[in-house]
């Protein structure tokens, strides 16, 4: 067991840090907030792409990415360290990991190579930003539940239909979308993947605002969408086998392992140190003190826990669904850890903004974390996951199998 | 024994029920957020002409005169519809400061007014992020002059009056209420972002005003009974917004569908709105008790109050929190009710402290019932 | 709202509480312990008999029972506050609540008056004890899914199977029985209820070890045991529906309200005072008095709970499933409050017996309660019944109804 | 980074499970548990010859030589078989004192009759049910007499040698650790009722019982050092027995039919199982970061060691409890094996002090981190 870098493993990290260090100012000091209204606007979109344009070019853009996909063909373990090193300094964040982590991979698993090679040397290099059309109002938790229906017109098929939850849609160049081919199928074998151009007049993008202000999603409307079957992604009414594949890829894209969202412990300490209770700072209140440490032990445990998964990585092995612990734990923490970090200011931890203490970044989590605890699965799909795919235990009573899915009830 | 509200209460509550329905659906709440409005000035004027903000004020000064109980039926219908309006400042807060602390003369001239909604009034402690008890507070009532900054005013700026703990002495429990009217001079009021937009707070910065005692000037426990009655009445506004939550997520859960059924068939759901249920009731039960003994006078008001607001609080944020889960992806949306109830669950809970706080007052009061 | 006696409530207090003063010690200081390891003894269960006997003679022994079925025909809520005063009292208990709360109750209501009135006589004044036989091995949680049979046999049926967590079998005169009568009915439509002589020797008793080493309850084994259709109950195949009304007389019975089992507040507030932590007593540590307040807060919303629930039944309603929160909340705040306290006594705290401190009331405490989160009804189900008969969400997907019980998948 | 064991300690604890599974089912819990053995003589032999008492003890005084991550990996599987033996005692504490504390003289004396199972040793700290730090020490050790009285003393009737927490000097950290021979005279064993009565547990009175301090007997820090080595490797007998507890509810919830299917079909169990698989990985993560600090000598352990025991604690007792609830009836049985975890479970927690005395090392020992 070894903690510590390989000498390889140093070596590199010294060359990432060297090169970020001269090519991006270090973060500030202090825990980044939760907002980011400028995130999507056009300034910044174009400065996400020059940065993953600087990163590509140095080698440093989807590391393990295969060199017969135009990747650098290093290895996972140097993804994690750069992704160690990125995150220290102030750089744009959020643009291409799903189109580079999901959709391109999935692209180049299924396309002609014409059209998937050049596509993605343009998104490496970050000429194009990609999206995923997968959910819809209808299919959340329940992702085969798909209605957006892809009907055939002689070499052509025509997508009319509604999604939901597309990360930055409105400035993607291209999507991958999850359509209903056959409606008299069952729920799973009726659905068919392609890849679409966002710029279509006939798709349009509506940002959905969230509670906590912030607009990171947005609806997709399609009308008459009209596509060739050259786009088809797999086998007709293959799509979900596809859209298996699209989320075994999200799985192989570990994080740096900082053990959790929100508020670490040093802010918890920060803030308790800073806060005067009744008979003195908060961080001599025992109940203080156990609530901090218990919440340092989940965020520790996370963190070895990425540690293990960087591990079986480094050792060629793949990451299974146990990932799926990360999310859970570190969006449960982030809303107990903000809940109480209101609490200890008392009655002027209703405040946000400029009145209210570190510039209200604890109020700013407390109302981004609900949405934590559901984008990208929620608690409750997570720990069927972790029941049925890491423990074995059976799926539920069904009702929706073995029948055609026009007949499936859908409420309403 | 009878530990429930009686026939006519219950009727109160169905009335109110009907008027809250019909003149406060979420879309009130949401118009305040999404404005600059402190409040819905007409919703107000309306709960005004029904009476109810004299409920528990004696008809002598221009009120009801029913009792604390009603006042607790109201606050929960109150609570239930997350009405946007200075309810809780003016009269569990200012109201009550003046029923138990302020002078005859005191009474006759602000009851009046407060009971028919012709003035606001508020309640100003907290003057910084930390325990709001009586030795961070800095303002001090000399002279009949009031200086100092109070932050986190509910209704600041609408307030006509505020009840403002003040320094009236060098002690470390010379602290007692003053009362100003915030639209004399010296008064500097500052809207302040708050995590519930439906409601307004404010920064007030006193340099001087006038300002007289409330009654004699009482020290701290009057505070402390101030908070304990308002805590009380607050805990029905919790647990009438805890059940809403149910309602929402329960109705959301019948009518969803996801694997070809009502996501509500699913154990995940029901154990989960059974656990929130459970939560509920305790704290519906817990606040009863503090109805009672606010209403009969009782002793053990310090210690119901308390037990009252960590039951309730502990309900709200469950029952908000959950409801927002149950919702899945339109629970987090903006354009989504859910949010407004986690907003305004986790102001109630810190508008009159921290259930922190509220827990060692009541392992305190225990105590001290254990030693007598 | 009135928390206080009326005038009629509160001199009937007064006559119970002097009545009991003459005939029973009041219960030793301090709180109860965990254990009772002489119940069910011969001398234990004459004792019981006698006290039965004793109230009954006063009018004090099911005080809600209608005259025509032979009972005082008082208020519900005096019974409550008899409950309420006896708690206060050194008297046997656990003998006769089965019995005269759901099975005399259920036959009172089933079957020919002829039998019924004498032995629920007999049973009121403590000749003679009931119990019930619904749960199997393979029917917990679903009651429904009983397999022991009984067929038919001329005038009389023969029944065979298992029984299990009978209370108090071995000293039980009679029992009630829910049996298989129609194998090939769906689950709900084959079960057939009878009453029996638990003297028969084709009744066989074995006592049940619980983990905190007491035997309350026992195996039953019915060998061949034969019975006449006049001990039927209710009609052939109706069984299921003579059961729920067993378990709603259940309901009825509504205990005193003293918010919960275990340690309460008075007792973990007297450990941690005298439990000497590393900076003072225990009581001065913020996160002991947090963690004693919020359990105490629970423990009253429950008292309140059921104070609300004995204001319905003296305005006449009848409770509703709301009662089951009760042993839920109770049973897992138990299991928390007696975990704290041995964590309280640190290094010691795993002592039992006489080393121990308070007698190691809390570690039998710790051993008694996971019993109690099963005992009755599980957490699982009482939420279930929550969800359904409270909130009115629907019940689960089902794959067992509408099939012939024989054809139910059963495991194993 | 390589966050794991290595393939050579992969397959150590392959061949000790198939051990344990073959010498040491429940049953051998159970059968010291019905009866007045203090533990299993003949497993605690086999685990001799086998070498694993040595260990982490070099050969040159009779050891195995190698590391203390091997000893982790036999101690998850200590663990998981809930092996009546007085390992943790003997290796992890009376072992590993000598290791770091013992003079030259005293290692080479004892430490090869310790690794062979010549000897059994223990340790002994508390006094009474209190936290069991340096102030509740009235044992005292003077001109080599040891008097005073020790509780909850693991093994302490099998073993034959202690390693004793006394007071060696009037200052509040003056105490230190000695070593006594509890054949000698002087002292009284007595064993205690507990609530894991598959481990036998004793009350120690010394009389004046012939005793040496261990090494130059340095203070409080010693024993606390001594806790954080025993807290890194019980975390993984925790982490061991958390995960058979997990596999047990999971076996049993894949073959109990109610309502027609699998009760590991119904979300209620699911989640619960999840619940139980996410506590005890973190659990499991933890305790590789302590096993890393302990077996590298890392400045860290006193940190890792206190994230270790207090996560592995929780898993424990989370799991240990639902895997009795998730048996439903059986569960609670005597006859059903799992009550014999839920007990252990607890023990542990206890043996080496409870959950909330570390959570209070672990945030003394970031406030030190962040103050340096």
């Amino acid at each position: 067991m070894d903690f510590e870098d390989s000498p390889e493993e140093a070596q590199f990290r010294q060359e990432v840090y060297a090169w970020l260090a001269e090519n991006a100012p270090l973060k500030k000091e202090g825990p980044s907030s939760a907002r980011d209204d400028d995130h999507g606007s056009p300034q910044a979109v174009a400065a996400a792409k020059a940065w993953q344009a600087t990163k590509a070019a140095r080698g440093f853009a989807q590391i393990p990415w295969p060199k017969e996909w135009g990747g650098p063909g290093g290895a996972p373990i140097q993804q994690v360290i750069y992704n160690q090193e990125e995150a220290k300094f102030d750089v744009p964040r959020m643009y291409f990991e799903i189109g580079l982590g999901m959709c391109v991979p999935t692209v180049l698993t299924y396309c002609d190579p014409a059209f998937a090679k050049p596509a993605a040397e343009r998104a490496l290099k970050g000429d194009e930003i990609w999206c995923q059309l997968f959910s819809e109002p209808a299919a959340g938790s329940d992702s085969a539940g798909v209605q957006t229906k892809a009907v055939r017109d002689g070499e052509d098929w025509v997508i009319n239909g509604q999604k939901v939850w597309t990360s930055g849609a409105h400035f993607c160049d291209y999507g991958i979308i999850l359509t209903r081919t056959d409606p008299d199928a069952p729920k799973h074998k009726g659905l068919t993947m392609f890849w679409i151009d966002m710029k279509d007049p006939a798709v349009e993008c509506r940002p959905i605002k969230q509670m906590s202000g912030a607009s990171h999603f947005n609806e997709v409307y399609l009308n008459d969408l009209r596509v060739k079957d050259s786009q088809r992604i797999g086998e007709l009414n293959g799509g979900w086998g596809v859209a298996v594949t699209t989320l075994m890829f999200e799985r192989l894209a570990v994080g740096g392992g900082d053990g959790g969202s929100g508020p670490g412990t040093e802010a918890m300490m920060a803030l308790a140190r800073e806060t005067q209770l009744e008979e003195g700072p908060a961080l001599q209140d025992r109940a203080v003190r156990e609530r901090i440490a218990e919440w340092h032990v989940r965020a520790q445990g996370l963190k070895f826990t990425t540690f293990r998964t960087i591990t079986a990585l480094s050792k060629g092995q793949t990451p299974g669904p146990e990932a799926s612990i990360g999310k859970l734990v570190s969006a449960n923490t982030a809303q107990e850890r903000s809940d109480f970090a209101l609490d200890l200011q008392d009655m002027a931890g209703l405040l946000m903004g400029e009145e209210a203490t570190h510039d209200g970044q604890f109020q700013d989590v407390f109302l981004a974390i609900p949405g934590l605890r559901i984008a990208g699965g929620t608690d409750e799909i997570l720990k069927n996951v972790i029941a049925e795919r890491v423990l074995g235990l059976p799926g539920d009573a069904r009702v929706d199998k073995n029948v055609p899915f026009k007949d499936v009830p859908k409420g309403g | 024994m009878d530990f429930d509200f009686s026939d006519d209460q219950k009727e109160m509550r169905a009335q109110a029920r009907r008027f809250l329905e019909e003149n406060c659906p979420p879309a009130k709440a949401r118009a305040v957020m999404e404005s600059d409005a402190t409040h819905d000035a007409t919703l107000w004027k309306k709960i005004a002409d029904l009476g109810w903000l004299g409920t528990a004020v004696p008809e002598a000064h221009g009120g009801v005169g029913l009792g604390h109980e009603e006042l607790c039926v109201l606050a929960e219908e109150i609570g239930r519809a997350i009405a946007p309006v200075p309810f809780n400042s003016s009269v569990y807060l200012a109201t009550e400061a003046l029923l138990i602390a302020g002078s005859e003369a005191q009474k006759a001239e602000w009851l009046p007014k407060l009971a028919s909604g012709a003035l606001i009034g508020t309640f100003a402690l907290a003057e910084k992020a930390a325990d709001a008890g009586p030795e961070g507070v800095q303002a001090s009532l000399t002279g009949g002059a009031l200086s100092g900054r109070k932050v986190a005013v509910a209704d600041g700026v609408a307030a006509d009056i505020a009840i403002v703990v003040a320094r009236t002495g060098p002690g470390a429990e010379d602290v007692g209420l003053a009362l100003v009217d915030l639209r004399a001079q010296g008064v500097e009021r500052a809207p302040a972002d708050s995590i519930d937009p439906s409601r307004s707070f404010a920064t007030l910065t006193f340099d001087g005003a006038a300002a007289e005692a409330l009654g004699d000037g009482a020290g701290w426990s009057v505070v402390e009974h101030l908070l304990d009655r308002a805590a009380a009445l607050t805990a029905f506004e919790q647990v009438g917004l805890s059940d809403v939550c149910l309602d929402m997520a329960k109705e959301y859960a019948l009518t969803r569908y996801a694997f070809g059924r009502p996501i509500g068939s699913f154990q995940a759901i029901k154990h989960k709105l059974a656990d929130v249920y459970v939560a509920n009731e305790l704290a519906r039960s817990n606040a009863y008790y503090g109805a009672w003994a606010l209403s009969s006078g009782s002793s053990e008001l310090a210690e119901a109050a308390a037990g009252a607001r960590v039951s309730a609080t502990e309900a709200a944020f469950l029952a908000s929190k959950e409801n927002i889960q149950t919702h899945g992806g339109m629970g987090y949306t903006w354009e989504g009710d859910c949010h407004l109830y986690y907003r305004r669950a986790k102001a109630l809970s810190l508008q009159l402290g921290a259930a922190r706080v509220w827990k060692e007052k009541l392992i305190r009061r225990l105590e001290r019932k254990n030693a007598a």
